[in-house]
């Protein structure tokens, strides 16, 4: 059964071949049937390989197929070969599972879209580039999967190109995550330089073996990696495209910037864990990174008024708890807030794709109100998987994901109390924009007219989702044990918080945020306004709703200083050398054009010449 | 000459049986379709009979021929590139008049010529392998007569490759002057005396380089090329750039390792050059150039300079090098020219830079097919090219022949630019009609589906090639 | 005893009268019989050089360079033939449109 | 008759052979470079008979009489009398021989004579230095040639005849008359 490995990413790579190739001629029917059913194939087969990877796992705890080496010369041997333990199973099992259900949306979803078959092509093989991401046994297929996902990204977010503002959206996406790339690409070429191996296992052993704990080249190769990782999955201080990437279909946004590329960051540092376990200057930056991301993007998302804008802020907040427990060293919490996170974020996006179909096409949360009655369906999963965001205690997945991270991260010896409370706010705000959310669009006084209800293929998957987003906690335990297979287990060492008063604050947290939310935006909903009246205030909201300046930052930093040198050197100095390199060479090529005369003498002179030359060089020697 | 040799030499008995049917089937009946379908038969049979041929190998077939793996591998892929060509002849004469049955007889011919090349042991064999090539190429480059420019490409090539040959012979006299054997495995052991005579072997060996720097269009012997490919009918010149260069250069490495050149520095030194020189002529010639079939063939005297790169490098890796380079080499050419065949019409080739501009919104599977050839030519990942380009590099570092990867390495960045300038004007608006033209006939279709799948499945899974490659000792 | 090494000088200025042949004229009649000249020199040599060693395989190659050059006459002059027949004229140049 | 090269080279004394080999080797390079400087084609043609049958004498020297009776016979005799053939064929007269004399400028000379000169100082230095300066003749004659053709260089031969069906197909293909579909194609074309 495990054999059947390498059909996962096979399958939904064959779909998108088939997609792209005959889509357009198909009907839409067929198209929904190739694209869904080859996710649907792929999520049986990952299925069939977790129950069998846990019934009899593997006595090494993985299991690696070797398809065949695609080159090889020296230590350089790139295999087609994917490696599967419990951490890439996780990860696999969710990212087709979700995929499935968000194809099955997408088939009612884009219903009419002239671009039907194109979407589905990128969307199988977005899903096809992901899987192989997980599975890859070594470094150049880790990037393949890595550049495959963020090319699916990019055309996804452009998808309705015809829209200047998508494609602009695409392009920020494509070169801010570029630059974060460019320092992974180093980072893994840093790592296959001094250590000689592509295989991620044996580079992990190798560098356990080789480098002392906090040895420079450790530190370096850290740090490069999170910079790969900050980019992919939008933290400090490369989030800002994220935001932007909501012009994207929403489907698109539920699978790619909410529940699975996003993560990939997290997956990177998780599969890389032995390097940031021997450098620990890189593994407290990735906490400092979770940290400030997590409570920066909180305050953001409380001032948006785009639906979407919200959820992608609340996306990079929860992306930083992970963060914050990778940094901490509680790797498993990472990896299952990864799954909580990836059921209820894809759920709140599908539930608000629904809101903002039936209201056409409507963004602004301030328009919109008292759905409650109107889309029961949306109200009640959009509810559950807000609760789950906000970490309702008991019930919900997200609790019980993120209060292990905040346990782990009071009792982490990198983590600490300071940590701790800024993790706990980071709740309160959870909770404080998840109900305004929901206080805003269900709540109060219909302002838009509904006109369009989800069918069964819409609403089916978002209730599969709701269900998810509250049972999926309860695998905790199990979990954890799973988990310690393939990572290491958390060292408990601190504060010595008990579990007890870590979720009881986190609950208090939580039911603050719910009732001061209930305040402001149902009790009393001047006072939100009021708020803002004042300077002070007014400041605040600005500076919060611009995502804390950033993007104003990097205009100022970046944009505007390329933008003022290249305008200064419009005639361009290095551009010139290149310019020179192509005038030699066409100088060249007219001069070399001239030996080619046509004339039959001429030619036999060639060969004559030819031979002149050649004895003379032999003579010569 | 035992009943085992017989069996070694099936493949090439069956060529030459095949060459006497065709024409025996021509006296009785004048049909192109009966003609072509007899050849390709022919040649399948002929490719069949590899394997039959295998269980006896290494065979001697008198002092002449060595057949051995290495000579059977590169006869299967001569004859399935003449597959390749006979499909596209097919489809690209029968758009013209006149008879096109003499045509498959040459072919067959040539092929043979090419199959003796591959495994010939003894300049008899060599001399009479070449010429078995040359002859009928004469005859097939000028083959539609009546146009202009195929009768001068047929009277240039005529001349130049009976020039070329004739300095071949005589650099062979004055080897075999001063070691009293044409036999290329008794040569090893004379150049390995003290007595023998160093005037004579080096200036014949490099004279004999002439006569495979003509075949092989490598520079300073490469200004016969583009002419030619211009001249020749699209699957002619197919021809020319992979058969005919593909059995010279298997022979190239089989008999310069024979007789152990690596040890004879000026010889090196001379492939050297030659390597440097071409690399440099074929990309920068082919920079402006507006004729798809003269970029081909600027090109490939570019890429035959790579492959004397990793010839030099000698060792495990070169083999595997020139043989994985070859078969991608082979797959993209006959790919590329057979693109131009497939759109020729019976106005003439469509060889011009703008009968290709805005191709991919007329044809767009016949665009896609041509721009997966042309990166594969330029060496992008996921292509055959790439990983042949990367195993030339990865021999000749093996060595450390640094000067001649770094001009590899430049001019590949050269060459980067004219297979884009293609791209672009594929991709480009086209102003014209969006008439799509005539029909592809299915010979071709089959064909250039062939190469394609050939392309890709090499680019990703090589393993298979590299390591049936890796079986075929050339000594 | 015969000079060998004069007999390759002789094949040696043959071969470089032939190659003056095919540079120097135009007309393709001349050039195809240099290339006469050139083949016939380099069978010369191989037959000195069978001399030189005593054995008959110079002459069996000379034989077959032989039969080379009556292929290739015919073909050439099947060309020579056709070219005369369509432009008048048997001037390599004046023949040529093919260049750069 | 196979006795008499045998008689022949037992009776001559060294001396007449040298004195016969320099003799026909001026006699060869002089009609060669008198055949390159003709304009008319048909006297070309007589000089590189000359120089044809001054090679057979040389072949006869060095002791390969079957080499010798075939360049008369094939290279003097078939092969040039095609050439005759062709020349006749197209009827070239007084006027394209003035037209060679055009083309034959002495400055069309300068480059190509420069080139080979290089070519040929090569080739003197190299074999000047190279080979032993002279050898024992031992006749090869019809029988060992013979032996030694259908015997090891079997297949030689069966490839030499298809390469003259090669030639021959060629030479139809490109030679032959037009066929009445072709005759059309022509006319578009001319």
């Amino acid at each position: 059964m495990l054999g059947l490995l390498w059909l996962v990413p096979a399958i939904p790579f064959a779909g998108a071949l088939w997609l792209a190739v005959v889509g357009p001629r198909l009907r839409e029917r067929a198209v929904a049937v190739i694209g869904t059913g080859s996710i649907a194939a792929a999520t049986i087969v990952s299925l069939l390989i977790g129950a069998q990877f846990l019934s009899s796992p593997p006595a090494s705890g993985a299991y690696t197929q070797t398809l065949w080496t695609w080159v090889g010369v020296g230590t350089f041997q790139p295999g087609i070969a994917f490696y599967l333990d419990a951490l890439s199973l996780v990860m696999v099992v969710v990212v087709t599972f979700v995929s499935f259900l968000i194809h099955l949306y997408s088939t009612e979803f884009m219903h009419g879209d002239e671009g039907y078959s194109r979407f589905f092509a990128y969307m199988n093989l977005f899903v096809a580039s992901m899987v192989t991401l997980l599975l890859a046994d070594n470094l150049l297929l880790l990037y393949l999967g890595w550049e495959g996902v963020g090319l699916c990204s990019y055309l996804l977010i452009g998808f309705w190109y015809k829209d200047t503002v998508n494609g602009i959206a695409g392009q920020k996406a494509f070169i801010v995550t570029r630059a974060g790339d460019t320092a992974m690409a180093v980072g893994l070429y840093l790592l296959f330089h001094n250590l000689g191996t592509l295989r991620i296992q044996d580079l992990m052993q190798a560098a356990h073996d080789h480098w002392a704990v906090g040895s420079p080249l450790a530190v370096a190769a850290g740090l490069l990696l999170l910079g790969g990782a900050v980019g992919k999955s939008a933290q400090l201080p490369l989030q800002t495209w994220l935001p932007d990437a909501m012009a994207g279909p929403t489907p698109t946004s539920a699978l790619i910037h909410a529940a699975t590329m996003v993560t990939a960051g997290v997956y990177l540092i998780a599969r890389t864990h032995v390097v940031y376990e021997l450098a620990p200057a890189a593994q407290f930056a990735v906490a400092m990174v979770g940290i400030l991301t997590l409570l920066m993007a909180g305050c953001s998302a409380l001032t948006q008024w785009d639906i979407k804008r919200v959820l992608a802020y609340s996306t990079i907040s929860q992306i930083g708890y992970m963060f914050l427990a990778l940094g901490v060293g509680a790797w498993g919490a990472a990896i299952f807030h990864f799954m909580t996170h990836a059921f209820f974020k894809a759920l709140l996006f599908l539930a608000s794709g629904i809101v903002i179909e039936a209201l056409h096409h409507e963004h602004n949360i301030f328009r919109m109100g008292g759905l409650r009655k109107e889309l029961p369906v949306a109200f009640w999963t959009f509810l559950a998987g807000g609760c789950a965001l906000a970490g309702l205690p008991l019930i919900t997945a997200g609790f019980y994901s993120k209060d292990l991270i905040l346990w782990s991260t009071a009792n982490s010896p990198i983590g600490g109390a300071l940590l701790w409370v800024g993790g706990l706010i980071g709740v309160l705000f959870t909770s404080l924009y998840t109900f305004r959310l929901i206080f805003l669009v269900f709540f109060g006084d219909v302002k838009t007219p509904v006109s369009h209800r989800p069918g069964m293929t819409m609403g089916g998957p978002v209730m599969v989702l709701a269900a998810l987003a509250i049972i999926g906690g309860f695998v905790k335990g199990s979990f954890e044990t799973l988990m310690t297979t393939a990572l290491p287990p958390f060292h408990e060492a601190g504060l010595g918080v008990s579990e007890l008063v870590s979720s009881t604050v986190a609950g208090v947290a939580f039911a603050l945020g719910l009732v001061v939310a209930w305040y402001i935006w149902v009790l009393h909903p001047a006072l939100a306004d009021q708020a803002v009246e004042f300077s002070g205030g007014r400041l605040l909201h600005r500076f919060w709703f611009s995502d804390w300046g950033m993007d104003w930052l990097y205009d100022r930093l970046l944009v505007r200083p390329l933008v003022w040198a290249a305008t200064i050197n419009k005639n361009d100095v290095i551009d010139s050398i290149y310019d020179g390199i192509a005038a030699v060479t066409t100088t060249f090529y007219r001069a070399a054009s001239l030996t080619e005369t046509g004339k039959l003498r001429w030619h036999a002179a060639w060969i004559a010449g030819g031979t002149v030359v050649t004895l003379a060089i032999v003579m010569l020697l | 000459m035992t009943g085992l040799d017989f069996i070694a030499l099936l493949p090439l008995l069956i060529l030459a049986a095949a060459t006497v049917i065709v024409m025996l089937a021509i006296a009785i009946h004048r049909c192109h379709a009966l003609s072509a379908a007899l050849t390709f038969v022919g040649l399948g049979a002929s490719f069949g009979s590899l394997w039959i041929s295998a269980c006896r190998v290494p065979c001697k077939v008198t002092p002449l021929l060595l057949i051995d793996r290495y000579s059977l591998f590169y006869m299967g892929l001569i004859t399935v590139a003449s597959l390749v060509v006979v499909l596209l002849s097919y489809g690209y004469f029968e758009k013209l008049d006149g008879d096109h049955d003499e045509l498959y007889i040459l072919m067959l011919v040539a092929t043979l010529g090419s199959a003796v090349l591959v495994s010939s042991n003894h300049f008899i064999s060599f001399f009479l392998g070449l010429e078995l090539l040359s002859v009928p190429l004469y005859g097939m480059i000028a083959y539609t007569r009546r146009r202009p420019l195929p009768l001068e490409a047929g009277v240039k090539y005529l001349v130049l490759a009976a020039v070329s040959a004739t300095f071949m012979l005589f650099g062979m006299a004055l080897v075999y002057g001063a070691l009293g054997t044409m036999r290329f495995d008794q040569m090893a052991t004379q150049l390995v005396l003290p007595g023998f005579d160093p005037w004579l072997v080096i200036p014949g060996l490099t004279l004999i380089i002439t006569g495979f720097g003509f075949k092989l269009a490598l520079a300073p012997f490469h200004i016969w090329t583009p002419d030619i490919y211009q001249g020749a009918p699209a699957p002619v010149a197919a021809y020319v750039a992979t058969i005919s260069k593909g059995a010279m250069f298997a022979l190239l490495l089989r008999y310069f390792y024979q007789i152990e050149a690596q040890g004879q520095a000026p010889v090196m030194t001379v492939f050297a050059v030659i390597a440097i020189v071409s690399m440099c002529a074929g990309n920068i010639l082919a920079l402006l150039q507006d004729n798809v079939k003269r970029i081909l063939a600027y090109s490939s005297i570019a890429h035959l300079g790579y492959l004397v790169v990793a010839f030099q490098a000698s060792g495990q890796l070169a083999i595997i090098a020139v043989g994985f380079y070859l078969v991608a080499y082979f797959i993209t050419m006959l790919g590329a020219f057979g693109i131009v065949a497939v759109l020729s019409g019976s106005a003439g080739d469509a060889d011009s830079l703008s009968d290709y501009r805005g191709l991919f919104w007329r044809r767009p599977v016949v665009a896609s097919v041509f721009t997966l050839m042309l990166f594969s030519l330029a060496g992008i990942p996921v292509t055959a090219g790439f990983i042949g380009k990367f195993y030339i590099v990865a021999a000749g570092a093996s060595v450390a022949m640094w000067s001649q990867i770094i001009v590899l390495v430049v001019t590949s960045a050269i060459g980067l630019f004219y297979y884009l300038r293609i791209v672009v004007a594929i991709f480009s608006d086209s102003a014209g009609s969006a008439d799509a033209g005539p029909a592809i006939a299915l010979p071709g279709s089959v064909a250039l589906g062939f190469l394609t799948a050939a392309l890709v499945f090499l680019g990703v899974y090589p393993q298979p090639l590299l390591g049936l490659i890796r079986s075929l000792p050339p000594g | 005893m015969l000079p060998i090494r004069e007999g390759f000088i002789v094949a040696g200025i043959l071969f470089t009268l032939g190659v003056v042949g095919v540079l120097v004229r135009r007309n393709l009649l001349f050039v195809l019989m240099s290339i006469e000249i050139m083949l016939n020199a380099a069978g010369l040599a191989f037959v000195i050089a069978g001399t030189r060693w005593g054995q008959p395989d110079g002459q069996v190659m000379f034989l077959f360079i032989l039969a080379m050059a009556a292929a290739e006459v015919s073909v050439g002059l099947g060309l020579v033939l056709e070219l005369y027949h369509q432009f008048k004229t048997l001037d390599t140049d004046a023949i040529s449109r093919m260049k750069g | 008759m196979r006795a008499r090269p045998w008689m022949f080279t037992d009776f001559c004394r060294e001396g007449k052979m040298i004195a016969a080999f320099y003799t026909a080797s001026a006699v060869a390079i002089i009609a060669t470079i008198l055949m390159l400087t003709r304009v008319n084609a048909v006297h070309a043609l007589l000089h590189l008979i000359v120089s044809l049958l001054a090679v057979a004498v040389i072949l006869f020297d060095f002791g390969a009489p079957f080499a010798a009776a075939l360049e008369v016979i094939i290279y003097a005799g078939a092969i040039m009398v095609l050439f005759v053939f062709v020349v006749m064929l197209l009827n070239l007269g007084e006027a394209a021989a003035r037209a060679e004399r055009a083309l034959l400028k002495p400055s069309a000379w300068i480059g190509p004579s420069i080139l080979t000169l290089i070519l040929l100082a090569e080739f003197l230095w190299l074999l000047g230095h190279g080979v032993a300066p002279a050898v024992q003749v031992v006749s090869q004659g019809p029988v060992e040639v013979g032996m030694a053709l259908f015997g090891p260089y079997m297949l030689g031969v069966e490839l030499a005849s298809m390469l003259l069906l090669a030639g021959l197909v060629a030479a139809y293909h490109l030679g032959t008359a037009k066929s009445p579909r072709s005759e059309a194609t022509h006319a578009s074309h001319s």
